[in-house]
């Protein structure tokens, strides 16, 4: 089973690279963004069938390593 | 000989670069801002190390649309010496003047201490006044992971454009001397003209009696005696 | 922040007490607003007033005639001759890093750096003294990990080489690590500049980072109120660093002051807007009127949060008019947002406007001055235990090879190469010796001179004995640094304790603080900067107090430097100063016979004056081929050291009455081990009579491939070279 | 209007924080993942109307900026 797991700056955290990015996209002309986060994009391979109870431990996993809680927020979803 | 060192937002070997061409070298030297477009004044360009535009994104990702970075192009183009360090070796790469890909070390960590690096091939604008097998030089990067396909490892190594390889002291190529996980040890490519180069290892770390090592002159002085001899 | 809540009941939730709000009232003659009590609440917290140890602080050495700056500004100057000057300073992150370790010690790096070329300086190196619980705990390693990440993430970025520090782990830092981190500058003396606002009319301009709500309340609630299990609903209050905006400020900075555009200059820290704005206009005797709408922002925010958000990577500029385009300029080539808030105007007063209307009115030096206290100190009562230790029936293991080869591998002896290595300690090709010695040193490029920087402090000796402790960081610092070849010339410290409200605590405190400053004395050393960073505790359990002493040191040629590896065979070794039966506080102790008791060593300080005298006029003499300070493990690990810093062993005859363990491991102060040729061991004799107690002893003479002592020691340097190499690493794994 | 784009590690191409992460979940107990990559998660917040050419445009934004081909994949769809 695959799970996709999205991590992104929480709200209000500076986000340094996605100022960076942003910065660039406009200097090659991008000038439509306006916004630009940056976060993380994991995609995990389990054995394991019950949708409950893989979605229980990955929801463990984020919070103790996958994401840091205190910066970060993260969701996930089944598939990639 | 002049040399010209891009300073790029984030560059910190911008200096050190000046420092040792002006000082060790003696030879010409000036800072090249990252939005200047007029290379015709120097001989040799210098991308030196450092994070320009932090690494975000990618390391030189940002840093290769720079204005200046066009400049070079055409620069290297027309057979102009182009020496990119570390940050500046991921630049050339990221711009595509340089093949492969630096990736993140396989430790995840920065790594800063000296490594020993086995010389491939001494006919090169850089590496013409080196007498020994073996170099010790410094690196300090974070994404030093040398990556590209089978077919671009192929060539690099058929047309010797690999010029420095992590190896042990007696030049022996082992997976221990590797520091980074770089494909086949390459610390070090040359364009296929010979005229650009991307290393890892610091040289500029190593050119001074006080700070312990010289080996890094070795490949500076290449350069100057390349340039003097007429190309 | 409820804004609802009226200031009247709003002040104890920010930290205050009913006397501070009287005394607020009192100043103001009314009620200060939700805004104003705020600012008050950051200003008069510990972190930024230091209202616990103003006092106490008063004891220390600050003056010499080498001293540009001494405490008082962002950070300590110190003149080196040739035109140049040296802007240092320690500080503390503990509390950040303990809830987030990258970012914590990351930001905690950012905070230093801007302290340093806020003086005018360029910043040349850093140094992290850093203090973890016990390696068996996952957490210390998680917590060790992202910290040295987050120095390694920020300090390399800035292109800032980290070229020491130190490395303890104890149980009583479990929860409680300690993150100092101390940068060094350097500047031509007429760039210095402080500061303070001038003359009214003068123009206030922030750049750099925009403001964001990151570390609301962050002084006040993270680094002046111990830990506990509310910590974690705290953690919105870390910030995230972004060395990059920094190594831009930092260039925009020097080159504003380099073309003289600026009058005062001060970096956005603890208490963010509230703390630049009071204490650059409190220190020019001048006020300030300033527009907190024109704040530019990354989030809607009340003025009450701009106020105090310690968003990172934020200055403040006070220049005439007239210069206030070119500053804008010179930001904006570099990148960098810069906007005028604001202007100074004549008298003592602090005006904050939101959209037109006046949210703040209160005397800038109200704001500054914060309130002093003079809290009970009482000597802890686990003092006559520890004292009373009878350390002479401790049993000594018979095979001392054993023991050896455990302490060199121990977590507080083992070799730190994991930690340095992560550091970019190269760049701006000044570091002429490495991490791995007793002190680094750099060049001063364009002077044949150098710098020696060390970092020291032994919490444990701390525990047993304030006093003593803190006076052997002080000496021992000097050592480190005379070992190299320099003259010590000033410190800076950082002093972490727990809760000064507690008379225990304050105890140790004061008698820390009376330790460093006789130690100063005796040393002709100022302090010219420092911190305290208190209310160290978790759950009610104190950190040993760990004073942390940063010396500077200067070498007049750098020619003349000595490292600790020996040189060559049959170089004679020789021992400066005297060993004495003093295993108190020991790693020896602690590794192999698991106990933190007995007395610490004890410093004379005239003893450790001539014995330095010593070490220094032989170097000076040139005739001194390596030079290392005895400390932790004793002579038996500073022995080794100096044997696998270059691979030549060595073979000792030593005759002595104490027990070969006592001798080996014992942590007596005011000692050397040199090298030198056998036909100048006279010379050295020579030196040493001129000065009163300072034995020269011929241990033993350099050569083969083992250590041997005696028929105690027969180790083999290679193989016990790697257990020492490789321990961090394996523990870690 | 907001575009999501995924960047993953081109197959082939060695992961080295992904296996550093599939070792701390295996030492944590999460023996069921048998695989982890890590990639980037970038929002991007754009003005612009029209789906057609806002694909268009970020699509150059991705090949010429976002992700470097050499190493990378990447994928993008609106919203988030
Ligand atoms: N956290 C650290 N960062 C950088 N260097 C360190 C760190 N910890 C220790 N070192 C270096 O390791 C060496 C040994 O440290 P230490 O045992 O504390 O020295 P000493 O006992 O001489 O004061 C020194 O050169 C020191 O600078
Ligand atoms: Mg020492």
């Amino acid at each position: 089973m695959r799970v996709s797991v999205y991590i992104t700056p929480k709200a209000g955290v500076l986000d340094p690279q996605g100022q960076a990015v942003l910065g660039s996209l406009h200097s090659l002309g991008y000038t439509e963004v306006a916004d630009v986060r940056i976060g993380k994009y994991i995609v995990l391979e389990l054995e394991g069938a019950d949708p409950a109870q893989v979605e229980a431990r990955v929801q463990e996993m984020c919070s103790r390593l996958l994401a840091n809680p205190i910066i970060e927020d993260f969701r996930f979803e089944a598939g990639s | 000989m002049r040399f010209g060192v891009v300073v790029f937002p984030g560059s910190n070997c911008d200096a050190d670069c000046y420092y040792v061409i002006k000082e060790v070298l003696a030879q010409e030297v000036y800072y090249v801002w990252h939005q200047e477009t007029d290379l015709s004044p120097y001989d040799c360009v210098v991308l030196p190390g450092g994070f320009s535009y932090g690494d975000y994104l990618r390391c030189g990702a940002i840093a290769r649309f720079s204005p200046v970075m066009e400049s070079v192009r055409g620069f290297a183009a027309a057979g102009g010496l182009v020496i990119g360090i570390c940050n500046g070796f991921q630049i050339l790469a990221e711009a595509g003047l340089l093949p492969g890909a630096l990736l993140r070390n396989t430790t995840l960590r920065f790594i800063c201490r000296y490594v020993d690096l086995r010389v491939e091939n001494t006919g090169t604008p850089w590496t013409n006044s080196v007498d020994r097998k073996v170099l010790r030089i410094p690196i300090a990067h974070n994404e030093g992971n040398f990556v590209a396909d089978e077919e671009t490892l192929d060539r690099l190594n058929r047309e010797g454009r690999v010029l420095l390889r992590y190896s042990d002291p007696e030049g022996n190529i082992t997976a221990e001397a590797n520091p980074n996980g770089a494909a086949q040890n390459i610390a070090g490519i040359a364009s296929e003209n010979f005229n650009v180069l991307g290393l890892m290892p610091h040289p500029e770390r190593c050119s001074e009696d006080i700070l312990g090592h010289t080996d890094g002159l070795t490949i500076w002085r290449s350069v100057v005696n390349h340039f003097e001899r007429g190309n | 922040m409820e804004a609802a809540k009226p200031v009247s009941e709003l002040y104890a939730d920010l930290g205050l007490t009913s006397s501070e709000f009287e005394d607020i009232k009192r100043v103001l003659g009314r009620e200060p607003s939700a805004v104003e009590l705020g600012m008050f609440s950051l200003m008069w917290s510990e972190h930024c007033s230091y209202k616990s140890s103003k006092e106490a602080l008063k004891m220390l050495p600050t003056q010499g005639p080498w001293v540009l700056q001494g405490p008082g500004e962002n950070a300590g100057i110190i003149d080196i001759g040739d035109g140049l000057a040296v802007a240092f300073k320690m500080e503390s992150h503990n509390h950040p890093s303990a809830v987030e370790p990258y970012q914590g010690a990351a930001t905690g790096i950012g905070g230093i750096v801007r302290d340093i070329f806020t003086m005018g300086a360029r910043p040349i190196a850093c140094l992290d003294p850093l203090r973890f619980g016990s390696l068996d705990k996952q957490r210390t390693r998680f917590l060790l990990g992202g910290v040295v990440a987050g120095i390694a993430g920020y300090g390399n970025c800035l292109g800032i080489p980290t070229v020491a520090g130190d490395l303890y782990f104890d149980a009583c830092y479990d929860e409680n690590p300690l993150i100092n981190v101390m940068c060094v500058g350097i500047m031509p003396v007429r760039r210095i500049i402080k500061g303070a606002a001038a003359t009214p009319g003068e123009a206030v301009i922030l750049f750099r980072n925009r403001t964001g709500r990151d570390g609301i309340g962050g002084a006040s609630v993270l680094a002046s109120q111990e830990f506990d299990e509310t910590s974690e609903a705290k953690r919105p209050s870390v910030q995230v660093g972004d060395p990059f905006t920094e190594k831009l400020l930092i260039e925009a900075s020097l080159e504003m002051l380099d073309a003289g555009l600026l009058v005062g200059l001060s970096d956005l820290g603890a208490a963010g807007i509230s703390c630049a704005l009071s204490e650059t206009a409190a220190k020019g005797g001048v006020g300030m009127a300033v527009h907190a709408d024109r704040v530019p922002l990354r989030e809607d925010m009340e003025p009450f949060e701009i106020m105090i958000s310690e968003s990172q990577e934020r200055m403040l500029a006070v220049c005439e008019p007239a210069k206030a385009a070119a500053v804008i300029e010179i930001c904006e080539r570099w990148g960098l947002k810069a906007t005028q808030i604001g202007e100074v105007i004549p008298g003592d007063k602090l005006e904050i406007y939101w959209k037109g209307e006046k949210v703040v009115d209160v005397p800038a030096s109200s704001l500054a001055d914060g309130p002093v206290y003079s809290r009970e100190s009482a000597r802890p009562q686990y003092l006559d235990r520890v004292a009373a230790a009878d350390l002479s029936t401790v049993e000594h293991p018979s095979d001392l090879n054993d023991v050896l080869m455990r302490l060199v591998a121990s977590p507080n002896l083992c070799s730190r190469h994991w930690v340095w290595e992560q550091y970019d300690h190269m760049v701006q090709l000044n570091t002429v010796v490495y991490p791995g010695s007793d002190a680094a040193v750099l060049r001063v490029k364009g002077t044949g001179k150098g710098l020696a920087l060390s970092v020291d402090g032994n919490g444990r000796y701390c525990y047993l004995d304030p006093y003593t402790g803190a006076q052997i960081a002080v000496v021992e610092a000097a050592r480190n640094v005379i070992a190299s070849g320099a003259v010590p010339a000033a410190i800076t410290n950082c002093l972490n304790f727990g809760n000064p409200e507690r008379p225990d605590i304050f105890w140790q405190f004061i008698r820390a603080v009376e330790g460093m400053s006789d130690a100063c004395r005796a040393l002709d050393l100022p302090v010219v900067s420092g911190n305290v960073s208190f209310y160290n505790e978790s759950f009610g359990e104190a950190i040993h107090p760990t004073p942390v002493i940063g010396m500077v040191g200067v070498l007049p040629d750098i020619e003349k430097r000595v490292g600790i590896g020996f040189q060559s065979q049959d170089d004679l070794i020789v021992l400066l100063g005297e060993t004495l039966p003093e295993l108190g506080g020991s790693e020896y102790l602690k590794v192999i016979h698991g106990l933190t008791e007995g007395r610490p060593p004890g410093v004379d300080l005239a003893k450790e004056r001539a014995v330095q005298a010593v070490c220094r006029e032989a170097i000076e003499q040139g005739f001194i081929l390596s030079a290392h300070d005895c400390s932790e493990g004793g002579l038996a690990v500073t022995l080794i050291d100096s044997c696998w810093a270059t691979g030549l062993g060595a073979t000792l005859r030593v005759e002595t009455d104490l027990a070969p363990a006592e001798w080996m491991f014992s942590e007596s102060q005011s000692r050397f081990v040199v090298t030198l040729k056998k036909m100048d061991l006279p010379r050295l004799q020579e030196i040493a009579r001129a000065q009163v107690g300072v034995p020269v002893e011929v241990l033993g003479w350099v050569g083969g491939k083992h250590l041997v002592i005696n028929d105690w020691i027969a180790m083999h340097l290679e193989k016990s070279r790697e257990a020492w190499r490789t321990a961090l690493e394996n523990i870690l794994a």
